[in-house]
């Protein structure tokens, strides 16, 4: 099914996230300001914008990494002007970095199961003694990873330590502890950055199945625009914080702030 | 209930304050006193802050290397050649501060060669328990080099000092304490000159900020991690010379009240100079006046942890210290 | 060479993640702990039991429970040798408030208390990262210090501060106090170890384990993925002190039967166990015991083995010089330059005794620098490896 | 004797009616095993027959009928042999094609069969089928295993395996009629109906569709099974191609008959790894892998210490000296027997267990000759390793090499129930109840093939021993004479180059010329290895194979061969006198290799017929290009020098007085 396609499917979804008149700043340096737009359900949304742009922050607000000084972010239905990260992650917002966030110590597995964590309810006691409940919860979620580990293509590095392992597979063992959690919303911070074209063209491939396969709605970030221009559904261009453009990638791509804004000229 | 927060009143504000009102020469002269202790406390915690501004590395072992070079500088004064055994020629004062400073020399380039070097770009905190290793080190190799001075005096008439009270208005000070404080004094102003306005100074500060950038401005990381060792070594034997003196003798029971320059750092900020000044004045005085003041409500010997639990208090409230750099947390 | 892994093939999960999935290393493991429990007995005397056997497997526990802390958690700790002394107190008071328990479960309720104790000063391990935590938490070792010494109540007013392990009988064996016999302190130690290498190793593979060292790999990602900072971290702190708590009750039951409180203070008790952490392997639970065995089991070698150990040091200087052979040019010779002399020095002095315990303090000290250079991941890594190598045996790789 | 030794009693004479039998035989014994999701996920027979139940039914309902075609496509997989037995019960009739088959393949076999249903097992086959749908307007049905990526081919003729299997389900749960008409269905195959058709991969020409019966399958698995004592406590991998009929026999053929579990890898790249979990118990290899077998070894070996190293050395002579005697049960000496328990255990048992194979009960090779290194090797390595002869055309068993009487320049006795004939040009013929009913609407092949009394040409030239085993040498059309007379049997000549681990492939040529000539294709695993020891710097095949050391090396390698060919004082004469490296790799998808492997000799001589000439010429290199076939279907073109090395033969008797 190719974009347009889903497009339409998309269009009457309701909306899962809307970001409203938000504005950010560290210390007097604006980061965002007044942005608004929304995420529809299972559609794939882009944010893209020059570097300095405000994306990853946009993001961090999104995920309750940074605390907005104005504007409300409605999810699911629920208006919130603030959040911790964890709490973001009980309602069903998972993510991935720009510069992988692994945990370095941990095998493939471990890193995926971690994914799990919220889903499991086990007492201490019952661990302990790996025992009963504990150990069939444990198995259990071995199974779901086990899936993730499948649609990733990832089996063969299983049970390695993630530290060594080439860039591109650690990007795509951070997906898979995102999808391990089974989210709602998947914010991803440039999953392509710094692939080769194989592997970029393998990403963007994860990045559709996903969105198919699991319904799940997706908002990342990314610099190729051949990239975005293939995978999304509806793209959000920012500039120096502001919000220029918002559209489908057609109307974006020719849309001249979007065009002045990527070739340097200043308003 | 009530009983219990009244006594706690009492005791804690109410009656330490009267006794303040009615004698508060004996105050002043605790809070001079501490104020004496405080500048020894943030002349040692200067030796940790010098090292790790310029290399990043925290250096557990830096009490340790206080008492070593003190006892170096002893021995060169005392006994030359075979401390161990007891025998050998005693050197002048001078020579045995030069014949101090090329130990820590050679320390310090041992140090740089064999221990930091193979463990550049190993996390901070790998680097921490290197450094509690050398300090083991340094403990078991002094306790064997140094065994017969041990617990000798600092030769204090060599170095000019005088011994005995003064009294300012009324107030009684020690000497040696108001020697220390002086000289301590004049260390943190040479150090902060130096970092401020010589051109060693602004390389150590670049190497503090940024390894890479140090590199590509074209600053030897080496030879400046050996450099700011040195000068800790430096600070060091000052320090420990200053501690030795107010305490009548030198040993490695001493490396304890030396670590009480711990939580001066943590209060202070790990990175700040003028941090440590103020963490060690408020350490020396606190401890010194709760202890006067409050060890009738809590028992003897509060000073042996007050420092810490205050600045575990000051912590939840400044992780970063009074003067450190605030983290600013990027992903 | 040992290891016929063909045919040993996983159909389900719980088998694939067993503790150990290799049968010849689920073999081995229990034919070591089986030795522990039959064969020690009939072979050791009570010089073994007192020097190396009680001490290796009390501190071993100690070790695991800092392991959980800052191995698993990444919380580095200065001060443990605080909440064993909780643990040692608490059932001191609760053996002698109530003779009739038994110790067993008193040296269990009495890890409670020193779990609070670790609760209560874990709290600033939220906003206080890295060292400064380390230095926060000597903040504990001090207070307990000060206050068991100075609060009388805590020894039941003996006037040196000294508490003594009560004596207790259990189905007609002296289970505790001094006329305890070696074989069954002993014995009840080991108990207590392996069932808490099972309870942390079971922990460890578990979510909260992985949550655990979550926070240590990266903590953002930690709470970004769900995981309660807090939480996770008091966890470990409750954890970890539980067990120092439980091992140091064992420390003054089984082991010194009557001490101080300078038996846990910085240098007798925090720093070495850092030590055994660090040496034996962080975030591995056979690491504790492997560094537990080094750390008590050198100054014992030394003491009784001066010539080897004259030796033996040249030998690992030298060795050193060689395997710095390309990288240190020049500098590679200083070890034997100034090692050689300084042994054979020390040699000489015939290891009065004082001297043979500066020898373990450099010794120490040495060992934990070559060990963070060479194998940060302590002996339990070296331990893997030589595995790997076995499994892989006769491919080098 | 075929006939005596058959013993499909009506009974158990289909493969649907041994899965009836098994289940309720072995019910709760694993029939079938796939590592999936990281485990080993098993079905026992009982699970097995519930599976297929449903799948078979699921067909009926889509309209599956006896006598239809229905293609099986993909990797090893469970679903993929329970379509066999599926479409069997239905008498309809299981068609595999190989996987790696490129779409004209795929397309001339399709439409041979008439194939109407297809099980493709993932995306990528889908989308072959899918590719040359347009001309094969037989396809009714693509049914797939592997649902990744497949959930928006949203039209009707696309469905899962589930799927098929929940209209199975859903007849089923409406009354026991369905099962009943199925178990009908099952009672009214019998022995002599077509049981598979497998094409041949095809040397030459075309493929051939090879029609065997039940009969020919399950009378040939038996005997294989009690040849070897194999029961239902074996353990097998199943990796090689579903469409051979080697897999087929064994895999599903013995299985079935004997009752043990069928082991399906997680996937081709992870072969290894999951023959080392599994450890087969019997185990079947083409000759290619045991030469990747070894020289892996050889080249991880060389990497060892230098103790490692001679331990290693010492053991091999060892091994080499007693090891062979002692899995043949001879007397061998206390010391000896001692040497070889301690090498056991320090290098051979580790050995064998790297491999996979420390459980090892009998392991076969066939396909093509083995170099006698090779598989002695592995024989003093205590791995029980036999070769056999066979042919699609015989259900694979022809010969078999009995235990305890193994010659590695033999192919065995005939196997139980085969008679065996030599033909006075030398062609080995064979009669047996495996023998196929005939190549699927190609009566003149056929005719050609089997004779009116049913014995079938080999094509293969062969001898018997004086132990009464049968002796291959060449394919009989393939042995030649140089000009002088002398016999010329290419292929042995070039398994003995072969055997050295640093070649790959080897072509050799001297039919009608004056003399021996060979081409060669270096191993680039093995090579490079030995190039960064010596510090040797290159940029890809091309230049390691052009380099002078290369050729030094490879000289020695021909020169030793010569030696040896000197011994022996038949084909003394067509020692080797000129060699070149060749400067590409030979590939299938270039056409130089069958799909099997196999040196397409003729092939090679049209398409490097310079080289070839320069080979008999007097210069000494030559330059080329060629073009060359990339993975992704597209073409380019390899320019090269490749130089020609002359050799000096050796006089026949004087190799012998160097050998002695």
């Amino acid at each position: 099914m190719n974009a347009t396609a889903r497009k339409k499917a998309n269009e009457n979804a309701e909306t899962m996230l809307s970001v409203e008149h938000v504005s950010l700043s560290f210390g007097g340096v604006k980061a965002i300001r007044n942005v608004s737009f929304d995420i529809r359900k299972g559609e794939i949304r882009a944010i893209i914008g020059p570097n300095g742009a405000g994306k990853t922050s946009m993001l961090n607000v999104i995920n309750g990494f940074y605390h907005p000084q104005e504007g409300t972010i409605t999810f699911k239905g629920e208006k919130r002007s603030d959040m911790r990260p964890h709490i973001a992650a009980t309602q069903g917002i998972a993510r991935t970095f720009q510069n992988v966030a692994l945990f370095k110590g941990m095998t493939t597995l471990d890193n995926i199961m971690s994914g799990r964590t919220l889903r499991m309810k086990r007492n201490m006691f019952w661990q302990a003694l790996y025992f009963g409940p504990a150990r069939r919860e444990e198995l259990e979620h071995r199974e779901y990873v086990e899936e993730v580990i499948d649609f990733l293509e990832i089996q063969h590095i299983r049970r390695q330590p993630v530290g060594k392992l080439p860039y591109g597979l650690q990007k795509r063992v951070e997906l898979g502890r995102a999808l391990a959690m089974e989210p709602d919303l998947l914010l991803l911070d440039e999953p392509m950055a710094g692939m080769n074209l194989e592997e970029k063209e393998d990403m963007s491939r994860f990045v559709i199945d996903v969105s198919e396969e699991f319904g799940t709605t997706v908002a990342l970030i990314e610099h190729d625009m051949g990239v975005v221009m293939d995978l999304s559904d509806r793209v959000v261009v920012l500039d120096h914080g502001v919000l220029i453009a918002d559209g489908t990638p057609d109307e974006v791509q020719s849309n001249q702030d979007v065009i002045d804004a990527y070739l340097g000229i200043s308003h | 209930m009530l009983e219990f927060i009244i006594g706690l009143y009492e005791g804690f504000l109410a009656n330490p304050a009267v006794e303040i009102w009615q004698d508060p020469a004996y105050f002043i002269q605790n809070v001079a006193g501490g104020l004496m202790v405080g500048i020894l406390y943030s002349l040692v915690a200067l030796g940790y802050v010098l090292i790790y501004k310029a290399s990043g590395v925290f250096n557990f072992a830096q009490p340790m290397m206080a008492i070593f070079a003190t006892l170096a500088l002893i021995m060169f004064h005392d006994k030359v050649l075979f401390p161990a055994i007891g025998t050998g020629y005693g050197l002048t004062i001078v020579l045995a501060i030069i014949g101090s400073m090329v130990m820590m020399l050679i320390l310090a380039l041992l140090v740089e060669r064999l221990m930091l070097r193979p463990l550049v770009n190993q996390p901070e905190i790998i680097l921490f328990m290197a450094t509690i290793g050398l300090y083991y080190f340094l403990e078991g190799f002094g306790e064997t080099m140094f065994n017969k001075i041990a617990n000798s005096p600092v030769p204090m008439e060599s170095l000019g000092m005088e011994i005995g009270p003064f009294f300012v208005g009324g107030v009684m000070f020690q000497k040696v304490d108001a020697t220390a404080a002086a000289v301590a004094a004049v260390m943190v102003i040479l150090l902060a000159v130096m970092f401020q306005k010589t051109s060693v100074g602004r390389a150590l500060r670049a190497v503090a900020d940024d390894h890479q950038a140090a590199l590509s401005v074209g600053i030897p990381l080496s030879v400046m991690w050996v450099v700011v060792w040195v000068v800790a070594g430096a600070v060091a034997l000052v320090s420990g010379l200053m501690w030795g003196a107010s305490a009548g003798a030198v040993d490695f029971g001493m490396v304890f009240v030396a670590l009480k320059a711990l939580p001066v750092l943590i209060l202070g900020g790990f990175t700040s100079i003028p941090g440590v000044i103020i963490g060690g004045l408020i350490i020396g005085v606190g401890e010194r006046i709760a202890e006067i003041y409050w060890s009738p409500y809590l028992g003897d010997s509060i000073e042996s942890w007050f420092a810490y639990i205050l600045a575990l208090i000051v912590l939840i409230y400044r992780p970063e210290g009074l003067f450190g750099e605030k983290l600013i947390e990027r992903i | 060479m040992f290891y016929r892994e063909a045919g040993q093939f996983k159909a389900s999960y719980g088998t694939d993640q067993a503790i150990f999935p290799i049968a010849q290393d689920k073999w081995f493991v229990l034919a070591v702990v089986a030795a522990a429990y039959l064969v020690v007995p009939l072979v050791a005397n009570s010089y073994w039991y007192e020097v190396i056997l009680t001490p290796v497997v009390v501190m071993s526990l100690s070790a695991l429970g800092l392991n959980v802390l800052t191995g698993y958690c990444g919380q580095i700790s200065l001060g443990h040798g605080g909440f064993m002394a909780v643990g040692a107190f608490a059932a001191f008071k609760i053996a002698t408030a109530f003779p009739e328990l038994n110790v067993i479960i008193v040296f269990l309720i009495s890890g409670l208390f020193a779990a609070f104790a670790g609760v209560i000063f874990g709290i600033p391990s939220l906003r206080i990262k890295g060292f400064y935590l380390a230095v926060a938490t000597l903040a504990s070792q001090f207070f307990f210090e000060w206050w068991f010494q100075q609060v009388g109540w805590f020894s039941n007013y003996a006037p040196s501060g000294t508490i003594t392990a009560p004596s207790q009988e259990f189905m007609g064996v002296v289970i505790s106090g001094p006329s305890a016999t070696g074989v069954v302190k002993y014995l009840i130690g080991l108990t207590f170890l392996v069932f808490f290498c099972i309870v942390v190793k079971n922990l460890v593979r578990s979510h909260i384990g992985r949550s655990w060292m979550a926070i240590r790999d990266m903590d953002i990602a930690a709470e970004i993925i769900g995981i309660k900072p807090l939480q996770t971290k008091l966890l470990a702190f409750a954890i970890s002190s539980y067990i120092a708590g439980v091992s140091g009750a064992l420390f003054l039951f089984l082991m010194r039967i009557s001490l101080e409180m300078e038996a846990f203070d910085i240098i007798a008790i925090s720093f070495p166990v850092l030590f055994m952490v660090i040496v034996g392997g962080l975030g591995s639970v056979m690491g504790s015991i492997f560094g537990a065995v080094f750390i008590i089991g050198t100054p014992v070698f030394i003491k009784n083995f001066p010539e080897l150990t004259t030796a033996s040091v040249i030998l690992v200087l030298a060795g050193l010089s060689v395997a710095w052979l390309t990288k240190y040019g020049v500098w590679r010779w200083v070890p034997l330059v100034i090692g050689v002399p300084l042994a054979v020095f020390v040699f000489f002095q015939k290891f009065a005794s004082n001297t043979a315990e500066h020898i373990v303090l450099m010794f120490f000290g040495l060992s934990i620098v070559l060990v963070l250079i060479f194998e940060p991941n302590g002996l339990a890594r070296l331990w893997q490896i030589a595995k790997e190598k076995f499994r892989l045996w006769p491919y080098p790789y | 004797m075929a006939r005596a030794a058959a013993k499909a009693t009506p009974t158990d004479d289909t493969f649907p009616k041994l899965l009836l039998r098994n289940a309720k035989k072995f019910t709760d014994r694993p029939a079938i095993r796939e590592k999936d999701l990281g485990i080993w996920q098993s079905w026992t027979w009982a699970d097995v027959l519930d599976e297929v139940r449903a799948f078979a039914i699921g067909l009926k309902k889509m309209g599956l009928k006896r006598g239809d075609a229905v293609a099986i496509v993909g990797d090893n997989k469970p679903r993929l042999y329970w379509t066999f037995v599926a479409t069997q019960s239905l008498g309809a009739i299981p068609v595999p094609v190989y996987q790696d088959a490129v779409a004209e393949e795929m397309t001339y076999v399709l439409r041979h069969a008439e194939v109407k249903y297809i099980l493709a097992q993932d995306q990528e086959q889908v989308d072959k089928v899918l590719s040359i749908s347009e001309d094969v307007k037989t396809i009714k049905e693509i049914i797939f295993d592997e649902p990744r990526g497949l959930q928006n081919y949203g039209h009707g003729h696309i469905r899962s395996f589930e799927d098929v299997q929940a209209l199975g389900r859903n007849e089923l749960e409406k009354g026991k009629s369905a099962e009943e008409s199925w178990l009908k269905e099952i009672a009214k195959g019998k022995g002599s109906d077509t049981s598979v058709i497998l094409y041949t991969s095809g040397t030459t020409g075309t493929p051939k569709g090879v029609v065997l019966s039940h009969d020919n399958i399950i009378i040939t698995a038996h005997n294989g099974n009690k040849f070897d004592n194999l029961d239902e406590h074996e353990e097998m991998i199943a990796y090689l191609p579903m469409a051979w009929v080697g897999d087929h026999v064994f895999s599903y053929g013995q299985s079935y008959d004997a009752g043990f579990c069928v082991s399906c890898p997680e996937s081709p790249e992870t072969v290894l790894d999951d023959r080392r979990e599994i450890g087969p118990t019997y185990f079947f290899a083409p000759p290619r892998v045991y030469e990747n077998m070894l020289t892996q070894i050889m080249v991880r070996m060389e990497d060892a210490g230098p103790i490692k190293k001679m331990m290693f050395d010492a053991f091999l002579k060892v091994a080499r000296r007693c090891g062979e005697d002692i899995l043949n049960g001879n007397q061998v000496g206390f010391g000896d027997r001692l040497l070889y328990a301690i090498g056991d255990f320090l290098v051979y048992g580790p050995l064998r267990n790297r491999m996979g194979l420390s459980r090892l009960k009998v392991g076969y090779t066939a396909g093509e000759a083995i170099g006698p290194e090779i598989f002695r090797f592995y024989r003093s390595f205590g791995l029980n390793l036999k070769q056999l002869y066979g042919q699609t055309e015989a259900a694979v068993y022809v010969t078999a090499q009995p235990d305890g009487e193994i010659f590695a320049e033999t192919v065995g006795k005939p196997s139980i129930g085969v008679d065996i004939r030599i033909t006075k040009n030398g062609e080995v013929q064979y009669k047996s109840p495996g023998v196929f009913v005939e190549y699927y609407k190609n009566a003149a092949a056929t005719r050609a093939t089997k004779t009116r009394d049913g014995w079938v040409h080999t094509g293969d030239a062969g001898l018997f021993d004086s132990h009464g085993h049968l002796k291959i040498i060449d394919r009989a059309k393939d042995v030649g004479k140089l000009k002088d007379g002398t016999l010329f049997a290419p292929k042995y000549i070039e398994n003995k180059l072969k055997f050295y681990p640093n070649v790959k492939e080897v072509v050799a040529f001297g039919d009608r010329r004056d003399y021996c000539a060979v081409m060669i294709n270096i191993d680039l695993v093995a090579v490079s290895n030995w190039a960064e020891r010596n510090n040797i710097i290159y940029a890809g095949y091309q230049e390691l194979a052009a380099h002078p050391d290369v050729y030094k090396m490879v000289k020695e390698h021909v020169d030793e061969v010569n030696r040896s060919l000197a011994a022996e004082s038949d084909i003394a004469g067509s020692q080797i006198h000129r060699f070149l490296i060749l400067h590409k790799e030979l590939d299938a998808d270039d056409g130089e290799l069958t799909r099997t492997q196999k040196v397409r000799r003729g092939f090679i001589a049209d398409r490097y017929a310079e080289l070839l000439k320069a080979l008999y010429s007097k210069t000494s290199s030559y330059r080329i290009s060629t073009e060359v076939t990339f993975e992704d279907g597209g073409k380019g073109s390899i320019t090269g020098d490749v130089k020609i090395v002359d050799m000096k033969p050796y006089p026949a008797e004087m190799a012998k007085e160097a050998a002695e």
